[in-house]
């Protein structure tokens, strides 16, 4: 008997870590933890679930003894009418204190490990971090990352190196949002009215399982296409990184469209779009006069507005009706009607802005 | 035997304002009732606390520009006296004194009026001359919001006593409406309760910056 | 509700002896309505006159404070007298519950 | 439904249920306006449930969602859980205690007006420009910021069926200090009872955050105020604050009397006393207490920091173990007794499998560092769905089979109830144990759709598969409901057969004055005690004599009816100056004027005289 619970114990936990860490997609389920701040939720949420299918087995055990045992059988019977069990009580008192003892002294270590930012306030001679730090700027429905100390700015997609840690200024310029990517670490509010800072780690093997491409997440319900205020996160190693970043600060003026219709498109766009959109990576604009998404690298971006595929034609259904996509965003109705030339000439345009050719 | 019964000094009992079920329940129920209005203004307390002095920009006036001492201690005054006189309303109520609690409760009725204007005087300044309002700023919201609720507590206070003046006039004390008055004398020295924290937490501390 | 126990028609009532003792007991609220006042000036004086660090006024008033307002609920609103358990059960109740809102929005409201 | 409701005509019938202040008929209307809301909470929870069945749907647009995810929290929450909750605290308690009415019986009906209007104004907003569609939380920036009357409705029908809440807390307290018969101490008092104080506790000192929160924001929206407006100095983590210091407590508002009702439950169909009755009650009053301590534990990813998390994160943890003590202790109570399976006794037991799945998630999610990862993905929504339908939602579903006959005099039918249980229960962990899966997948809550490719499919239609199993249940539920009141087949006192409590001595439903003679009650589970020594009634406290009763009053009707009217007012003087304003001051005067009347008329109340309840002695408590 005792054996067989043992060993039915042992597969239940066998099967749970199955489920634990064999579910959901490798670049969004926190069960597939990919950096060390996943890392460290996740063992605390292994540690509490066996905590818990621990209290759980007990419970049942005692309630199906019970079920089986006690049913009416004679309808005369008056049970023993018991007061209590002192010795009972005490064991059920301690012995849950003991359990939450055993969470609660790793949860309050994680819970500062993880709120350390310490390394940010430190700024070397020419005043910049020693660290990477990036100010995350929510808005209603599209992101902007900025990389103060290496004056860019970018949108909708972060890019991020691997294995070092990054630090973020989380800020929101209008509604209360919530800056999440599950696969890397756990969400932390982005609000209007105080800068939130904390850390995040990418780990370039998982990062590689993860086709380099993390999915990230509002978690704070901001309005109507709350559902649909995704970002994604590209975790590149530090070389390609450092490339990117160079490359990102070569763009100095708006790039020269090189085909056709690609020129035509730029026509439009300085008509059109130039107002919200900017097409340079530079952090000097101000940020009440960036509305809307930089497009500097949007050729190199992996979806269109944050959640449509990538392609030409995403951008021109976009731009024909964006109500139709992202409910109440803040583009719809703020520029002329396109003809379909107008639009396919845009397409061309956006779709040519890539600063690493 | 009714509740509406005719007393006299012999009969009234000692504590009138418990005598019957339905003034125990009375009782009881109103001091519940101001346990929950602790929390009420506590939570008052602590917004305007949270908001103090947050406003837009450095032209607006902050708690130490605004605030006077004459007036919130003429203010104090009034309301502290008129705890003392509806103390003495009971002490008669509970004597069987009816025109003695009236004219108490009277004197306390013209000190609340008392400090009511001076509170409305009070706004009229501030809007007027330092362009502090309701809308002006947080500041102004926490503030007017905190100090009008107490305002409303007391104008809502004089109502009451006002209205058990006049509806038992003619009718004398009986053990139906003592525990009335009695009820009403608890609300008043609430508000003087409250009234001591905001003069206090306000005022005084506003002033010292 | 029905068991109306009125004691109106009990003759043993010592009339003299409770007069005395309602005079006795507003004799107190006197005294305690003095000390309020007193307190009052004192908390008014501390800001009045110049020359005491904020640190030190601040939660010396509010002592103060706290004072008059014992005064005010065990005198004047005679939470001292018996009978009067629940009300106070209720009332510390409140002031826990009170002061802890007090404490949060002091401390982890930010700028 | 009832007998008094049959031999009157239905003119009369609505005008008594109108000015009712009887505790009985006021509990009646709480459970049937509560019940309403619940199937229009869930009739929105199914549209929910449609809506994500797959991704991409457009069953209902993304605005439209917000509205009814909004509608679907804050209907639930407040005007169906907690309504019934009182509709069972109205009918049970004071038969408990061995009372006659509740101390305030006109303020009784005042509670149930208000909270009636107030649901009615709220959801009126479907019909005048769309619902509030910030969440049931209502977060001050998105709150503030949205468009429309939609949040106003919000504000104004919470503040004014919250008063009636708090108003209904204040009376139960006092009914339960000062109205218990002679020989009911505090440590004899029935564990509903029990709860019913401790909850009404929490409601007196949870509420008033909640009313200052309400008042805030709507002078905010309606009347230019700052409070939250962050370019003015304002702070929305003001408004987060006071809502969960009442959000949190009103959580344990909603499961203490649940815990109350399976209590009596596990008690009377085990034959059994209630395990460690002591014990439950600390339980209970330091679940209370600590429920208090808590609340940041919804702020965990505000950024408050390490230390604020740390302390809450303990503190919370800390509620498992005396909800762990009133675990054990129900399992106790069965242990050695006689179970015996009826339609509620089947809701009890599986409440506690449910239950404590609902609670160890509670303390995983009080693990602070591991609640950024679960807070506000459907990790949450999982968690609380357990405890509140898991919980709350079987106790009153429960606790509706249980009382049925003492209210209405009539059994529900036993197998059509299983039905029922079976139906819902299967539905209830089909629904929402995947979700706890698609939280940790990686889904947000609050979202009116997903993209496909992100592995939410297969889950998502699962949970709405199940939810439709809930919905056959209560269909099943209602034809029961129907069915034996047309069937009416009347019952006597103790129809279960194993009442341990007063209630069960009174004849079902009760005459409406209770007890003709107060009882004496000489111990814990008195009619048991009564009924072990042979006797067939109760020991009467008191010779027979006049009881005196209050009266009927129209006037809570027309109080709350003016606040109703008012509402409008409030809320439509911005746009529409020239009718608004007239419309608030006739609202206000309606109540203010029915306040006044009340006060300036006296209202002594009527006496039943000895030798009309010598009559009808067939029907009174036999003593
Ligand atoms: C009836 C309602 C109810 C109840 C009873 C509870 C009970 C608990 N809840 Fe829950 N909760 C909600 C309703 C409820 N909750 C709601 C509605 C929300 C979301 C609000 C929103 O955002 O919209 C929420 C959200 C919520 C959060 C915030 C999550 C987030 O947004 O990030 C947290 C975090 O700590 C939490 C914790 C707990 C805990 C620790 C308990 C404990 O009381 C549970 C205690 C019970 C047990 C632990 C089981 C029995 C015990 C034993 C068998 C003993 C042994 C046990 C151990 C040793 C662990 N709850
Ligand atoms: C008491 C509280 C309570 C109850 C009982 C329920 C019950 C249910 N809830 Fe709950 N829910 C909340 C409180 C509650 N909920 C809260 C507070 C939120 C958060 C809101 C927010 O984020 O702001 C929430 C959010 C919430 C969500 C998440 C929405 C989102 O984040 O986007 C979902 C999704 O599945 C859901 C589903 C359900 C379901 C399927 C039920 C089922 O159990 C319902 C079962 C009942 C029925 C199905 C009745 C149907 C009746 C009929 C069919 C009868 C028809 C007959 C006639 C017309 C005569 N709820
Ligand atoms: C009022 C300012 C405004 C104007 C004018 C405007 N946009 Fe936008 N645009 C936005 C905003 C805001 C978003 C982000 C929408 C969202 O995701 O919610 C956006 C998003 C986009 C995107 C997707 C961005 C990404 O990074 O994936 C494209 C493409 C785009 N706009 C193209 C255009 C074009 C082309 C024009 C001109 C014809 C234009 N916009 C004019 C505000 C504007
Ligand atoms: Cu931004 Cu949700
Ligand atoms: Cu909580």
């Amino acid at each position: 008997m005792k054996r067989l619970a043992k060993w039915r114990l042992i597969s239940l936990f066998a099967i749970l870590a199955l489920v634990l860490s064999g579910c959901g997609k490798p670049y969004l389920s926190t069960l597939q933890p990919a950096g060390d701040v996943a890392e460290m939720q996740f063992g605390l949420m292994k540690l509490s679930t066996y905590i818990m299918i621990g209290v759980i087995i007990v419970v049942t055990v005692i309630f199906l003894l019970v079920l089986v045992k006690f049913r009416r059988k004679d309808e005369n019977m008056i049970p023993k009418q018991v007061e209590g069990n002192h010795r009972l009580e005490i064991i059920w008192t301690v012995i849950p204190i003991l359990l939450l003892l055993i969470l609660a002294v790793p949860t309050v270590a994680t819970t500062f490990n993880l709120a350390n930012v310490s390394p940010m306030d430190k700024k070397n001679a020419d005043g910049k971090h020693n660290v990477l730090v990036v100010n995350v700027r929510a808005n209603l429905y599209w992101w902007e990352f900025e990389y103060p100390d290496l004056g860019i700015v970018t949108s909708q997609e972060l890019v991020v190196p691997t294995n070092q840690k990054v630090y973020f200024n989380l800020k929101s310029s209008d509604v209360k949002h919530s800056f999440w990517i599950p696969a890397v670490g756990g969400k932390l509010d982005v609000n209007p009215e105080n800068v939130n800072k904390f850390w995040l780690e990418f780990d370039n093997k998982k990062a590689d399982e993860a086709g380099n491409l993390f999915y990230g997440k509002c978690a704070e319900l901001c309005g109507e296409s709350h559902a649909l205020m995704d970002f994604k996160v590209k975790a590149i190693d530090k070389d390609k990184f450092q490339t990117w970043v160079r490359a990102m600060q070569n763009v100095k003026k708006p790039q020269e469209a090189t085909t056709a219709s690609a020129q035509e498109g730029q026509q439009i766009f300085s008509k059109s779009c130039i107002g919200c959109h900017a097409v340079t990576p530079t952090n000097s604009t101000p940020i009440a006069a960036r509305i809307a998404p930089n497009m500097t690298n949007f050729g190199e971006r992996s979806r269109v507005a944050g959640i449509l595929p990538h392609t030409k034609e995403s951008i021109k259904n976009w731009i024909k009706n964006p109500e139709k996509y992202k409910p109440g965003n803040k583009m719809a109705g703020k520029y002329p009607t396109m003809s379909d030339a107008q639009l396919n000439a845009l397409a061309d345009y956006l779709m040519s802005l890539k600063v690493q050719k | 035997m009714h509740v509406e019964e005719k007393f006299t000094h012999e009969t009234w009992p000692a504590s009138p304002e418990k005598a019957t079920l339905e003034a125990k329940n009375k009782f009881l129920g109103f001091w519940f009732f101001l346990g929950g209005e602790t929390v009420l203004f506590a939570s008052l307390f602590a917004t305007y606390l949270a908001l103090k002095d947050r406003v837009p920009n450095t032209h607006q006036a902050l708690a130490k520009d605004l605030f006077e001492l004459p007036l919130t201690f003429t203010a104090t005054m009034l309301l502290l006296t008129s705890s003392l006189t509806s103390v003495y309303a009971m002490y008669h109520m509970k004597n069987f004194a009816f025109k003695k609690m009236l004219l108490w409760l009277g004197l306390t009725v013209l000190l609340g009026f008392g400090f009511l204007g001076l509170e409305i005087y009070e706004f009229n300044h501030y809007v007027h001359a330092f362009h502090h309002t309701f809308t002006s700023s947080a500041f102004g919201s926490a503030f007017y919001t905190l100090v009008g609720f107490h305002g409303a507590h007391v104008a809502f206070g004089l109502l009451w006593i006002i209205t058990l003046m006049a509806r038992n006039a003619k009718r004398g004390l009986n053990l139906y409406n003592a525990p009335k008055f009695y009820v009403a004398s608890l609300y008043w020295h609430f508000i003087d309760v409250v009234w001591v924290f905001i003069f206090t937490v306000v005022y005084l501390m506003g002033m010292v910056g | 509700m029905a068991n109306h126990q009125l004691n109106s028609g009990n003759p043993r009532v010592d009339i003299e002896y409770r007069r005395k003792k309602n005079a006795e007991d507003m004799r107190y609220q006197i005294v305690s309505f003095s000390l309020m006042m007193f307190l009052t000036l004192i908390a008014f004086a501390a800001v009045a006159i110049k020359g005491f660090e904020a640190t030190f006024i601040k939660p010396f008033i509010i002592l103060l404070a706290a004072v008059q307002v014992i005064f005010q609920l065990y005198y004047f609103m005679h939470m001292n007298h018996k009978g009067h358990e629940a009300p106070k059960l209720f009332l510390y109740g409140g002031v826990t519950v009170g002061f802890t809102i007090i404490l949060t929005f002091t401390t982890i409201i930010w700028w | 439904m009832s007998t008094y409701a049959k031999k009157q005509g239905f003119g009369a019938t609505l005008w008594d249920f109108l000015t009712t202040v009887d505790h009985k008929k006021i509990a009646i209307l709480y459970l049937i306006a509560g019940g309403f809301f619940f199937v229009v909470g869930g009739l929105e929870a199914l549209f929910i449930r449609i809506q994500l069945a797959v991704p991409n749907n457009d069953f209902v647009s993304a605005g439209l969602y917000n509205q009814i995810m909004t509608m679907h929290g804050t209907t639930m929450i407040f005007l169906a859980a907690m309504p019934l909750i009182f509709a069972f605290m109205n009918a049970v308690m004071p038969l408990q205690i061995g009372a006659r009415d509740v101390a305030f019986p006109f303020v009784n009906a005042l509670g149930f007006w208000l909270f009636f209007f107030g649901g009615v104004f709220l959801n009126l907003s479907w019909f005048l420009g769309g619902a509030p569609d910030a969440g049931w939380t209502s977060y001050a920036s998105l709150a503030v910021a949205s468009k429309g009357h939609g949040v106003d409705f919000y504000l104004l029908g919470l503040q004014i069926s919250g008063f009636g809440t708090l108003i209904g807390g204040i009376n139960f307290l006092v009914t339960i200090i000062n109205m218990r018969a002679p020989g009911m101490t505090y440590m004899r008092m029935p564990m509903f009872t029990w709860a019913t104080f401790v909850t009404s506790a929490l409601i007196l000192f949870a509420f008033p955050p909640l009313t200052i929160g309400l008042v805030l924001m709507m002078f905010d929206r309606l009347f230019g105020a700052k409070f939250f407006e962050v370019s003015m100095g304002g702070n929305t983590i003001i408004w987060e604050h006071l809502f969960w210091i009442f959000g949190h407590p009103e959580v344990y508002i909603l499961i203490l009397p649940a815990f109350g009702i399976f209590s009596e439950t596990f008690a009377i169909f085990s034959r059994k006393r209630l395990f460690g009755y002591s014990s439950m009650v600390f339980a209970l009053v330091l679940i209370g207490f600590l429920g208090f301590m808590v609340w940041a534990h919804h702020m965990f990813a505000d950024g408050l920091g390490p230390v604020t998390n740390a302390i809450f994160a303990v503190a919370t943890m800390a509620i498992g173990v005396p909800t762990g003590i009133k675990i054990f202790n129900w399992l106790f109570t069965m242990w050695g007794g006689s179970v015996k399976f009826t339609t509620p006794m089947l809701y009890a037991v599986a409440f506690i499998p449910s239950f404590v799945a609902g609670g160890v998630t509670g303390v995983m999610l009080a693990s602070a560092a591991a609640d950024y990862q679960y807070h506000d993905s459907y990790f949450v929504v999982a968690h609380f769905h357990y405890v509140i339908v898991g919980g709350v939602v079987l106790a009153l579903l429960g606790g509706t089979h249980l009382y049925w006959p003492k209210i209405f005099g009539t059994m529900l039918n036993e197998t059509l109830g299983k039905i029922t249980f079976w139906l819902f229960l299967i539905g209830f962990h089909l629904t929402f144990f995947i979700q706890h899966f698609l939280g940790l997948w990686g889904m947000p809550r609050r979202v009116f759709t997903y993209l496909p490719g992100q592995g939410f499919e297969t889950a998502n239609m699962v949970s709405s598969v199940g939810a439709f199993f809930m919905a056959a249940g209560v269909i099943v539920l209602l034809i029961n409901i129907i069915t034996t009141s047309v069937k009416n087949v009347r019952v006597g006192n103790d129809p279960w057969g194993d009442g341990r409590t007063l209630e069960w001595a009174l004849s079902s439903p009760p005459p409406f004055y209770n007890y003709k003679q107060l009882p004496l009650v000489r111990g814990l589970d008195a009619y048991w005690i009564e009924k072990m020594e042979g006797k067939k009634g109760l020991t009467p406290a008191e010779p027979l004599g006049d009881i005196h009763m209050p009266n009927s009053s129209f006037l809570p009707f027309m109080m709350s009816f003016g606040l109703f009217v008012a509402a409008f007012g409030a809320m439509y003087h911005g746009e529409h100056g020239t009718w608004a304003f007239p419309v608030l001051f006739l609202g206000l005067a309606i109540t203010l004027g029915s306040m006044f009347l009340r006060s300036v008329k006296d209202d002594h109340g009527f006496h039943i005289h000895k030798e009309d309840l010598m009559d009808d002695d067939e029907k009174g408590v036999k003593a």
